[in-house]
């Protein structure tokens, strides 16, 4: 059972304050232009209030665009190498939707399913999550058609619900939670029943993840359903980008005449390039292949295999899509189409 | 609007081409989205507004829509560009697809030859907007820290989705530089110099020869101003070489041509 | 004590024309300035303008591209090419804020041993006033002893 | 937690190229030892397995591991020349230092064939991947019952494993059958001529009790899958082993991903009742 208190949204300051005192690197959402992405701050001036979405999601707090993995240094025929440790200092992601907060559990069963990984592991341990209710959604937004919902505390070791303009309530959540609690106690006053019900977003769920996931492996044949949808798709990778769940990931080098880097980076299936093979075959050749195989992969291949479902509802995809793919609506579509 | 639905639905109903493709009603009410109208009975969903930007003319290049067979894309005067930079280009045959121009009238031009397209594009106003015109004023004013500054924000912004390639009709290479990796001349990662060498080299690859139809800065998730890169040096190549890319299926590409009294100042 | 800081000049010059002429710089010993890294290409033509942005990815404080004058390209009309290229990579250059003075363009031929002597140590000396190019971001893997001037 | 000996699994083992040799044009076999022997001796794996080999400064690529585990000590790979990475490595020499991580991927089950009929296919550049299977059946000669193998290529030079073919073609335990196609025969090739469809069915063991390994391009499985049905082979006795384009090796880069099977983990050895339940993008 969690425990409910009462943080006044003044005191944020204290808060990241705080927090960055005790160690801490804060991620919060912060504007640039229209964009808004969760970056380092140290004080709440810069902090966004009042978005439905972060154009990026925080996945990058635990798996970065970009990641050194190893050091090497060539000498004549010898190399000698050196992993590079991963950057994972103690990090308070503040302020992600529900939405967001979910998604960790999906980027775990991936990262952990059959083995660990020295990457994602340490960072995820030590990330705490202060998530953020939503009291407004748009017409993109489908977290409760996925299991998820505006005031879901699943992911955050504190989720804040705004009960009005000046206060939060917040649910403390988890051990991490509490961790949190202990480091500023003066500004977290005891809250006295408030219901964060009244304030919440309404979002009218769209499809059931469960049907969608039984119906999916009868449509897979059914090339002209995939091929409709994705005709406009251009085959860029800004939905894998912005997505909180997505996890594919490259292997590459960069070196010079001494030595170089080996590192991880994002990727994206909706690339041509993701699955060719050096002989020149490519089992997913066009580009309605890769639109089923993103559908699949999120909707049936890994809640079969994962146990997790591959989307989170945020809608980040078909916002910043080009062509105004929308995986909301697709997917739903997908639910009534003929098998 | 009912101009172009009959317009297509003519095209459809005679099996003059097998798809039109227009823009439909999208996502939410400031967006539209491309619209593959196969059958007469789709032409009734067909727009045409101040929302239709996208050029179609990307779709030309596309494995699943070339298969489709004949087409016909409704083109705004950017998209009407790009069919004859193409065809300067040498890749698009004469007669081979349909162009429906809506004019400022509401009619519509249906365009087949690169002639007509020339002729069409000819009595159309050339040039920036003055708002064009001060976009680009306004950063060439700024110190020289300063726009080192902007740009290094703009393009560090940059995820290397390559939504702007994807969406640009003229990034049509088979294998673009970023897919080349004997040698890897552009990291894969989006690191700063990877994401800063990428934007450099989407721009000259375009330079001299982008219509400014707009579409990779529409397309740019993180809302990267790229398109004010290809607006200078489009600027640039006009103002030194004389450079007008789109009006013409005859032009000469101005990076592989030249002059030899070629103008420049700054050569010790 | 610190060390003088030490440009490192990248210079990227056309086999024919610029490379001969720095050969007859050296058997006129005419003396020039160390801190140029002179890198050999067919021609000017041949000289991309990734190359640039490379050289200053893997830490060169100043740039030199030259080849043959107009007119006397060894394959007839690179360098009309290459000079087409450089006026509008100058300007985006310009736009995005990098620092021209850090870019410099020469025609040097094979008879101007003095010229290419003069060419250098200008640069040298304009981009050594500038001073090192930390602004610019760099090769990730990029290791830093291999920046230092050997 | 990471199955890696322990170790980071994405740090490779530093390896040195004992030994370089020349298969065909633009294939070569590297014999790799460990640079640190402690590392050699808490490395184990199985017949089918695979591993991401490097080139420091170019990249990663997947090859299956060609030599068999009852040959300790060494490991090899055979690979061709198509992209970066083994470009980069066909420029490598003896005493040069690669990277290898692994092993990855499952196995071929050779326990269970112990006193079956074994039938080796193999086309081209395929043979290395069934090597390492090969010669470790051949290593435990007694447990299986006869051993026929059927390899062909487009022409003689491309023809890997020469020596080998060799010494397998004189010993009387084994039923070797090399063929190229018509028109890749040399005035002075012993061998047969033809492809590997035809030269199976005429030379094929019963299907009883036999297990038929098959590996090759696309079109030669596609066109050996028919014969061996109609020669009475079930696609429980039939296996393969596939290769999907990896970046991780070990289930979460996503690229080797075929419906919810993972190449790398789930694979690469399936039997042809497995692929049979996978979508058809591999």
């Amino acid at each position: 059972m969690s425990e409910q208190k009462i943080l006044q949204k003044k005191s944020l300051g204290e808060l990241v304050q705080k927090l960055t005192a005790a160690g801490n690197r804060v991620l919060a959402p912060v504007r640039s232009g229209e964009q808004l992405g969760f970056e380092e701050v140290t004080s709440p001036r810069k902090v966004a209030d009042d978005y439905i979405q972060t154009t990026r999601s925080a996945k990058a707090a635990v798996f970065p665009r970009y990641e050194p993995m190893l050091r090497f240094t060539l000498a004549g025929k010898d190399v000698s190498a050196e992993e590079i440790a991963p950057e994972s200092r103690p990090t308070v992601l503040f302020g992600p939707h529900p939405c967001d907060a979910a998604s960790f559990a999906t980027l775990t069963a991936v990262f952990t399913w059959d083995s660990g990984d020295a990457y994602f592991e340490p960072k995820l341990a030590k990330l705490t999550v202060i998530g953020l209710s939503c009291t407004k959604g748009d017409a993109y937004c489908f977290c409760t058609s996925v299991g998820g919902g505006p005031g879901d505390t699943r992911g955050s070791d504190i989720l804040l619900t705004p009960l009005d303009a000046n206060q939060y309530l917040a649910e403390i959540l988890t051990d991490k939670g509490r961790a949190v609690v202990a480091i500023a106690p003066t500004l977290f006053a005891n809250a006295n029943g408030q219901a964060k019900d009244r304030v919440l977003a309404k979002i009218a769920p769209r499809f059931t993840a469960k049907k969608i996931a039984e119906r999916l492996p009868a449509l897979f044949p059914k090339k002209e359903v995939w091929l409709e949808q994705s005709l406009r798709c251009v085959g860029c990778g800004c939905c894998a980008y912005v997505c909180p769940t997505c996890s594919c990931f490259d292997i590459q080098d960069e070196r010079d005449r001494y030595g170089g880097v080996r590192m991880r980076c994002w990727d994206s299936c909706g690339f041509g390039l993701f699955t060719l093979h050096a002989s020149g075959h490519n089992p997913r050749a066009v580009q309605s292949e890769r639109w089923r195989q993103r559908v699949m992969h999120k909707f049936s291949y890994q809640p079969e295999r994962l146990g997790v479902l591959g989307c989170v509802g945020c809608g980040r995809c078909s916002r910043s899509c080009p062509v105004d793919m929308n995986l909301g609506e697709h997917v739903g579509a997908l639910a009534e189409a003929k098998a | 609007m009912e101009a172009l639905r009959t317009k297509a639905r003519e095209l459809l109903e005679s099996g003059a081409v097998k798809v039109v493709i227009g823009y439909g009603a999208g996502s939410d009410p400031q967006r539209v989205r491309a619209l593959f109208a196969r059958t007469a009975d789709q032409v009734g969903q067909l727009v045409w507004d101040h929302r239709c930007r996208q050029n179609l003319a990307a779709y030309l290049i596309k494995p699943d829509v070339k298969a489709l067979g004949r087409m016909a894309i409704v083109a705004r005067p950017a998209t009407l560009r790009t069919i004859m930079q193409y065809a300067a280009e040498n890749q698009l045959a004469n007669d081979s697809i349909v162009l429906l121009a809506v004019t400022d009238d509401g009619q519509i031009a249906e365009l087949t030859s690169f002639a007509a397209i020339e002729e069409h594009l000819a009595a159309l106003p050339r040039g920036l907007t003055p708002e064009q015109q001060q976009e680009l004023d306004k950063i060439e004013k700024m110190s020289l820290d300063e726009r080192w500054a902007f740009w290094s924000a703009e393009v560090g912004r940059c995820i290397k989705c390559y939504a702007c390639r994807a969406a640009c009709p003229l990034c049509y290479c088979h294998r673009c530089i970023t897919d080349v990796n004997q040698p890897q001349w552009i990291p894969i990662a989006s690191d700063p110099l990877g994401n800063l060498e990428w934007n450099v080299v989407r721009a000259m690859h375009l330079a001299g020869r982008c219509v400014d139809c707009g579409s990779c800065a529409d397309a740019c998730p993180e809302g990267i101003r790229i398109d004010l890169l290809n607006r200078l040096l489009g600027r640039e190549a006009l103002t030194q070489f004389g450079a007008e890319p789109g009006y013409s299926p005859r032009k000469e590409y101005a990076l592989s041509s030249f002059k030899p009294d070629d103008k420049e100042e700054f050569i010790r | 004590m610190v060390a003088e800081f030490q440009p490192k000049v990248v210079a990227f010059v056309c086999n024919w024309c610029t490379y001969a002429g720095a050969d007859l710089t050296g058997t006129s010993r005419i003396k020039y300035s160390p801190n140029v890294r002179m890198v050999r290409l067919p021609c000017t033509g041949r000289i991309d303008f990734m190359l640039l942005l490379q050289a200053f990815g893997q830490g060169a404080d100043g740039i030199i591209v030259s080849g043959c004058h107009p007119g006397d390209c060894h394959y007839t009309s690179g360098n009309f090419h290459a000079r087409r290229r450089w006026i509008l990579f100058r300007r985006l250059l310009d736009f995005m804020g990098v620092d021209l003075r850090r870019v410099h363009f020469a025609w040097v031929s094979a008879a101007e041993g003095a010229k290419w002597a003069e060419l250098v140590n200008s640069v040298v000396d304009e981009v050594g006033k500038l001073g090192p190019y930390e602004t610019f971001p760099r090769r990730l893997g990029r290791r830093q002893e291999a920046v230092e001037v050997a | 937690m990471n199955n890696n000996n322990g170790r980071n699994q994405y740090t490779p083992y530093r390896m040195r190229i004992a030994k370089v040799t020349d298969e065909a044009p633009g294939v070569k076999t590297f014999r790799l030892e460990f640079a640190e022997p402690a590392e050699a001796e808490t490395f184990a794996f199985r017949a089918g397995q695979f591993g991401e080999y490097s080139v420091y400064g170019e990249g990663e690529s997947v090859f299956c591991i060609a030599s068999p585990p009852t040959r300790k000590g060494y490991i090899e790979c055979t690979f061709r020349q198509a992209g970066r990475v083994t470009s980069a490595l066909a420029d490598r020499d003896e005493g040069d230092v690669i990277g290898f991580r692994g092993p990855y991927g499952n196995i071929f089950p050779i326990e269970q064939w112990h006193g079956k009929t074994l039938l080796f296919i193999a086309g081209g550049i395929a043979l290395p991947p069934m090597r390492c299977v090969i010669w470790n059946c051949l290593d435990l000669r007694d447990k299986y019952d006869d051993v026929t193998i059927i390899y062909g290529a487009r022409s003689v030079a491309d023809l890997v494993y020469k020596n080998e073919l060799a010494d397998w073609g004189k010993r009387g335990d084994v039923k070797l059958y090399t063929t190229v196609d018509p028109g890749g025969q040399t005035p002075d090739w012993k061998g047969r001529v033809g492809f590997v469809p035809t030269i199976l069915e005429q030379v094929a063991p019963k299907a009883e009790n036999t297990i038929a390994i098959v590996c090759g391009p696309p079109i030669m499985i596609k066109l050996t899958m028919p014969v061996l049905a109609k020669l009475g082979f079930t696609p429980n006795q039939i296996y393969t082993t596939l290769e999907n384009r990896m970046k991780c090796g070990v289930g979460k880069c996503g690229r080797c991903n075929v419906g919810k099977v993972f190449v790398c983990k789930d694979g690469p050895v399936f039997t042809l009742a497995q692929l049979n339940e996978l979508p058809p993008e591999y």
